[in-house]
């Protein structure tokens, strides 16, 4: 699947030096990536090219518009497995999107969601998957929110926000700004904490249900 | 019809007629909800004014037991969110983890993957267009479905054992080599299924009820559809050719000649006609793929442990429902940091209130049919 | 004997059916009490051996009308209808007029005793086989003797049908 | 007391014929009922390429017993906040109407609970549309917004369609002449055609309306069980429920019998006045002799002892049948002095088994409808109702009473009445559909236009 024929080689990044010094992937030099590459295959001769560079910095026209438009609010472009990923100022998200919606008709929202990187600074990486029915490619954008930081929401660019937006905050409890109904989707409204961060256990929650409801201490 | 517009005769009757908007409440347990879907329905006498629905009675947090498995012991899983498409599920995750791992699983095993994917789909669409057909009040075609969709799953049966949550591909390829009358039993499936294909046809398309039923229900315009992000035939229907096995080819499909059904109006029936149509298509898929299978080992060279290099990818195939995704981000280790299901019937349920509003609940029904959900697939 | 029985079953079930649509405050059951009275009178009208009121009774207020109220009723919204007063200020109107009813209702049988039979016209009683078929007189009269004033009937109907129709078109 | 008595043994000494008749009706209808579910399921399963019920008795034959007795002991469920009143009465009202609507049907010349009640037909039909309170009453008491919208979709049906149906009875009721039901049939045996050839477009007036009547498929939108779980029964459970069910199947015994009596010539054979079709007189023996040796041939083919045997004992009992069903025609043929004797005999036994015949063909059609169409939606059922049925109807008495005057003036009978009354079935037909193109031109777009008031047709 050659998402992104996109020319490859390109000069050292220019702007934007990583934000945080954590494990975050698209950070990650690549360099750690080969090593990381290597334990996953000791007994099979499998992937013999060992330097596999996965993560380059990407610097096509298109980021090259958008750089010029947005200036340091693209604060890194890179592609990862051919796949390209701009890292854009989570408070200029919404204005990016609309950009690229109508300028460089990404038309499509196909996901929006969050990872959590609890060690990170700012914690939670928002994804957006964009898809562009004229270009037929995707780009992934990204932006990062601390704990309580709200995210402008895209949900007046692409309607089909609405729901994602409720799972991420559902999931992560990230806060949309400007988010029309912004409220829990997939779990009771009377849910206790957001289940895919990472430091949420799902034994204590359970241990606690127990002790509410059943009045006992949970055998597990 | 009560209704609340307040008349020059005066408020007695406002009182008394003005019935205020009734709030139906359609489901978790409704004979044609497909599953637990819930649906909160505002309506003015029959006629929808408003709808909200109510989902997640099916949650499991499949993405948060991703995190606590290694990449193989979470792909079973992946069958179980759309249960009657387990196979596409499962090809979905096995090609994002291969792209994760940057390992490719060689021609044979993609030309068998593509085949039992194409009559994955062909299934899920004779489940959808029996069970679309009966909320609509014909009750024979559905058995005719499930007859022919039983041959299908004997096929599944007969290749890895199981009928229903196959987990049918590993990641870098397939366990199982493919039967000794593979070949023969779909080739056998599809020569009697274009006949069969016709019985439905006979019985539903030129029907006046069915038509009548169908046509200008649900109208969901090309323009809505990408902004609610609809996909697979809910867009195809709404007259947006795109077809994620086309624009960009995964597995064998970029090896054989297929058409992307497209509709005009997007209603209901237009997507009953596509999806229709894409039965056929899947056929000569499989007619193609059956012909030519390459010889070969079935299995890439991946370790028994496997440890993508950090990283993330975003894979999507096109499944029954529509773009299904697998986005993966590897921190190094044996299990996924993160895994986020990008489930096609969730979103193109999004839609539903755009499609809902100012139709009979006659048509509520109809259009949930029509979208084709399922709800371990919304609820993940 | 057994035509006395009937008789009083049905006229009592009218009359305390008749009574109770007016008393109770469920308009679901005022209508399920007017139906039982309508009812009665039908069966009345059968012992009086005239077949084709009696089942013009029955469909024409059991079957239609009476369908048509209750499918009225369930629009309403019942809670509001319950809590309205329904005795709204014609206490005394509603008095004055049953009791000049009643007035004259004992003035007839009054001056009815009086006369020859009780007053009542009942011939001798005739053998139900001898009787004329009893739709087709009923036809033979409307259509011959009372051909105008059916006709004048139906234009009226007519015109409410009209009159309905366009009331129901203005609205949209 | 004395006279309490004696008017009461009076009573039963004028009454005890049809006081028998309907005792039987109510303590046999049931299990013809259940029996009728059983062959809809079966005929389903046929189309369906299923089996259907298997397990209890040989192929499934004791079904409706075992449903029966499951119903009878099942839980009885009352809404906390119905109308228990309400609650109650409903079904009893729905399958009391139906039944005592059948007092009014003779299955052949001799079996009739209300003989010779002058008003046959329309006594019918007025009593077992008051079937319709058991539907909407039920629906309000259930105190669920399914039910409520089951009821008054049943209502507002029930009303649309009555009218096509009687209007539709009224242009049969042209060729009889009369109400009563046995003086109908015989007015088709003069004529010596069935009113149904005669008045085609009546006919299916009357078939289409007689399905909406008794909400099936495809207007079966009063229990659409997709749409509104079970509509207006959806809290019923138990005997009450299938007492609402027996209701509708014995409705529709009434549908198929009034058709049957009306237009399709009652117990008569088709074309009673045509001799060379007199050896239709022996298809029922025929029948039942069919039957037997299917069953005979069947007998080495049981998997079981029990199972051929009991093949065995059908076939024996088929040809018993055959055999009295034959006596009356054939003991004639040999002594003609044994014509009058058999004569009532006759008429019984063929009469009930032609009515019976046509009543299960007219029942095997909606059956078939139910299993082949999809259900319409409720704008649609009310446009096809009052836009094309109805205007239909009422033009068809129209023209059928012209072209009869127009008959009796050029001295036609019988079925050279055809000349008349079919270009007048036919010019009917064109109306109505040119009413109906008109009313779809004027009617605006239907794209993206809500579908408008439901109710007001």
């Amino acid at each position: 699947m050659a998402d992104e024929p996109k020319e490859q080689q390109a000069p050292p990044v220019p702007a934007g030096d990583k934000p945080a010094a954590s494990p975050s992937p698209p950070s990650t030099p690549p360099a750690k990536a080969a090593e990381g590459a290597t334990p996953a295959a000791p007994k099979p001769p499998a992937p013999p090219k060992a330097p596999v560079v996965l993560q380059t910095p990407l610097n096509n026209e298109l980021v090259a518009r958008l750089r010029t438009k947005f200036g340091t609010a693209i604060l890194e472009a890179i592609e990862d497995r051919k796949q390209a990923i701009i890292l854009v100022e989570r408070a200029r998200l919404a204005e990016i999107a609309l950009h690229l919606r109508d300028e460089e008709k990404f038309n499509l929202l196909t996901d929006l969601t969050a990872v959590d990187w609890p060690k990170r600074e700012k914690r939670f990486d928002i994804v957006l998957n964009l898809y562009s029915f004229p270009k037929n490619e995707r780009l992934r954008v990204k932006a990062h929110a601390a704990e309580g930081e709200k995210v402008p929401s895209v949900f007046g660019v692409w309607p089909t926000a609405n729901w994602l937006e409720r799972e991420a905050f559902d999931m992560f409890g990230i806060v949309f700004s400007g988010h029309p109904d912004l409220k829990r989707i997939l779990l009771p409204d009377g849910w206790q904490g957001y289940p895919l961060r990472k430091d949420y256990d799902i034994i204590q929650q359970d241990n606690a249900w127990v002790k509410e409801n059943l009045g006992i201490e949970s055998g597990q | 019809m009560a209704r609340t517009t307040v008349t020059e005769s005066g408020e007695q009757q406002h009182t008394l007629l003005g019935a205020d908007e009734l709030i139906l409440n359609m489901g978790p347990q409704h004979p044609s909800t497909h599953g637990v879907l819930r649906v909160k329905l505002k309506l003015d006498g029959e006629r929808v004014i408003g709808s909200e629905c109510m989902i997640g009675y099916l949650h499991r947090g499949v993405e948060k037991i991703a995190e606590n498995r290694s990449y193989q012991q979470f792909a079973p899983y992946v069958d179980r969110m759309d249960y009657v498409a387990a196979v596409s599920n499962g090809l979905g995750y096995c090609e994002a983890v291969e792209k994760l791992l940057v390992v490719e699983a060689p021609p044979r095993a993609k030309v068998i993957r593509t085949i039992l994917t194409e009559l994955q789909r062909i299934a899920s669409h004779l489940l959808w267009l029996g069970t679309h057909a009966l909320d609509i009040g014909a009750l024979t075609p559905v058995f005719y479905c499930f007859r022919e969709r039983e041959e299908i799953l004997k096929i599944f049966e007969r290749y890895c054992g199981a009928r229903l949550t196959t987990h049918a591909f590993r990641i870098g390829g397939l366990q199982y080599e493919a039967y000794d009358t593979l070949e023969k039993d779909v080739e056998r499936f599809c020569k009697a299924f274009e006949s069969r294909i016709k019985e439905y046809e006979d019985l539903l398309t030129q029907n006046r009820i069915w038509v009548g039923r169908t046509k200008g229900v649900g109208i969901l315009t090309a323009a809505d559809a990408i902004a609610l992000g609809a996909t697979g035939p809910v867009i195809r229907a709404s007259g947006v050719k795109w077809d994620i096995r086309k624009a960009m080819p995964y597995a064998a499909y970029d090896q054989y000649k297929f058409e992307i059904p497209t509709g005009k109006t997007g209603d209901t029936y237009d997507r009953y006609l596509v999806r229709m149509e894409e039965m056929r298509q899947s056929r000569l898929i499989c007619l193609q793929a059956i012909e030519n299978i390459p010889s070969g080992p079935i299995m890439a060279k991946v370790g028994k442990v496997l440890k993508p290099p950090p990283g993330e990818v975003y894979h999507s195939i096109e499944a029954p429902k529509g773009e299904l995704g697998y986005y993966v981000v590897s921190d190094g280790t044996v299990q996924p940091y993160r895994v986020r299901i990008r489930p096609p019937s969730f979103v193109n349920l999004e839609s539903f209130d755009r499609m809902v509003r100012g139709h009979l609940v006659a048509d509520v029904v109809a259009i949930i049919g029509t979208l084709d959900i399922v709800l371990g697939e919304v609820d993940r | 004997m057994l035509d006395k029985v009937i008789f009083y079953f049905f006229a009592g079930l009218a009359v305390i059916s008749a009574v109770l649509t007016v008393t109770r405050r469920n308009i679901v059951h005022s209508a399920i009490f007017l139906i039982t009275a309508l009812l009665a009178t039908a069966g009345i009208f059968l012992q009086l051996r005239a077949e084709f009121l009696f089942i013009a009774q029955i469909i024409l207020y059991v079957g239609g009308i009476m369908v048509l109220f209750i499918f009225v009723i369930m629009l309403v919204n019942l809670d509001v209808a319950v809590r309205q007063m329904q005795f709204a200020r014609q206490k005394w109107v509603a008095l004055l007029i049953s009791l000049a009813l009643a007035a004259q209702v004992g003035l007839m049988f009054w001056s009815a005793g009086k006369l020859p039979g009780q007053g009542l016209p009942v011939s001798e009683a005739v053998p139900a086989a001898q009787l004329p078929p009893n739709s087709e007189e009923v036809a033979r009269s409307l259509f011959s003797s009372y051909l105008l004033p059916f006709e004048i009937a139906s234009v009226l109907l007519l015109v409410a049908m009209i009159g309905a129709v366009v009331m129901a078109k203005k609205r949209t | 007391m004395q006279a309490v008595i004696q008017a009461t043994l009076d009573f039963l000494k004028a009454c005890w014929q049809p006081l028998l008749c309907g005792l039987v009706i109510v303590a046999v209808l049931p299990l013809i009922a259940g029996y009728i579910v059983l062959v809809e399921r079966k005929l389903m399963a046929d189309m369906q390429a299923r089996l259907g019920p298997m397990r209890v008795g040989p192929h499934g034959l004791l079904q409706p017993i075992a449903d029966a007795v499951k119903l009878l002991i099942k839980e009885d469920i009352i809404p906390q906040d119905a109308d228990k009143l309400v609650f109650w009465l409903a079904p009893v009202l729905s399958v009391g109407a139906a039944l005592l609507s059948l007092a009014g049907l003779a299955i052949g010349p001799a079996f009739q609970v209300a003989k010779g009640i002058n008003i046959g037909i329309l006594f019918v039909v007025g009593v077992s549309a008051m079937g319709i309170y058991g539907i909407v009453l039920g629906g309000w008491a259930s105190n669920s917004h399914y039910s409520l919208m089951g009821a008054l979709r049943s209502s507002a049906q029930l009303v649309s369609y009555e009218t096509a149906a009687g209007l539709a009875l009224v242009t049969g009721l042209l060729f009889a002449g009369t109400l009563n039901i046995t003086s109908i049939v015989e007015a088709q045996y003069d004529q010596g055609i069935w009113f149904g050839l005669l008045a085609p477009v009546a006919f299916f007036t009357y078939l289409v309306a007689s399905i909406a009547e008794t909400n099936r498929a495809p207007f079966d939108l009063p229990e659409a069980e997709s749409e509104l779980v079970a509509g207006y029964m959806t809290e019923y459970s138990g005997f009450r429920w299938a007492l609402y069910f027996l209701g509708e199947y014995t409705n529709m015994i009434v549908v198929a019998s009034v058709a049957t009596t009306l237009f399709l010539g009652g117990w008569l054979r088709p074309f009673p006045r045509t001799h060379w079709l007199d050896f239709l007189d022996f298809l029922p023996a025929l029948f039942m002799i069919v039957v037997g040796a299917y069953c005979v041939v069947r007998v080495p083919k049981q998997p079981a002892k029990v199972q051929s045997l009991f093949m065995l004992a059908v076939a024996g009992l088929c040809f018993a049948v055959a055999l009295v069903l034959l006596a009356p025609v054939v003991l004639p043929m040999f002594q003609r002095s044994l014509a009058p004797v058999v004569k009532p005999f006759y008429d019984g036994i063929l009469g009930s088994f032609w009515f019976l015949l046509k009543v299960s063909a007219y029942i095997y059609f909606f059956m078939w409808l139910r299993f082949t169409i999809p259900r319409y939606r409720f704008d649609q059922l009310m446009r096809l109702g009052w836009h094309f049925l109805i205007p239909l109807s009422i033009i068809n008495v129209l023209v059928i009473g012209i072209a009869m005057i127009v008959g009796s003036y050029l001295h036609l009978a019988g079925g050279w009445l055809l000349l008349t009354t079919i270009p007048a079935s036919v010019i009917a037909l064109i109306v109505a559909l040119f009413i109906l193109s008109i009313e779809q031109k004027s009617a605006p777009p239907e794209q993206g236009r809500a579908a408008s008031d439901s109710y007001a047709g």
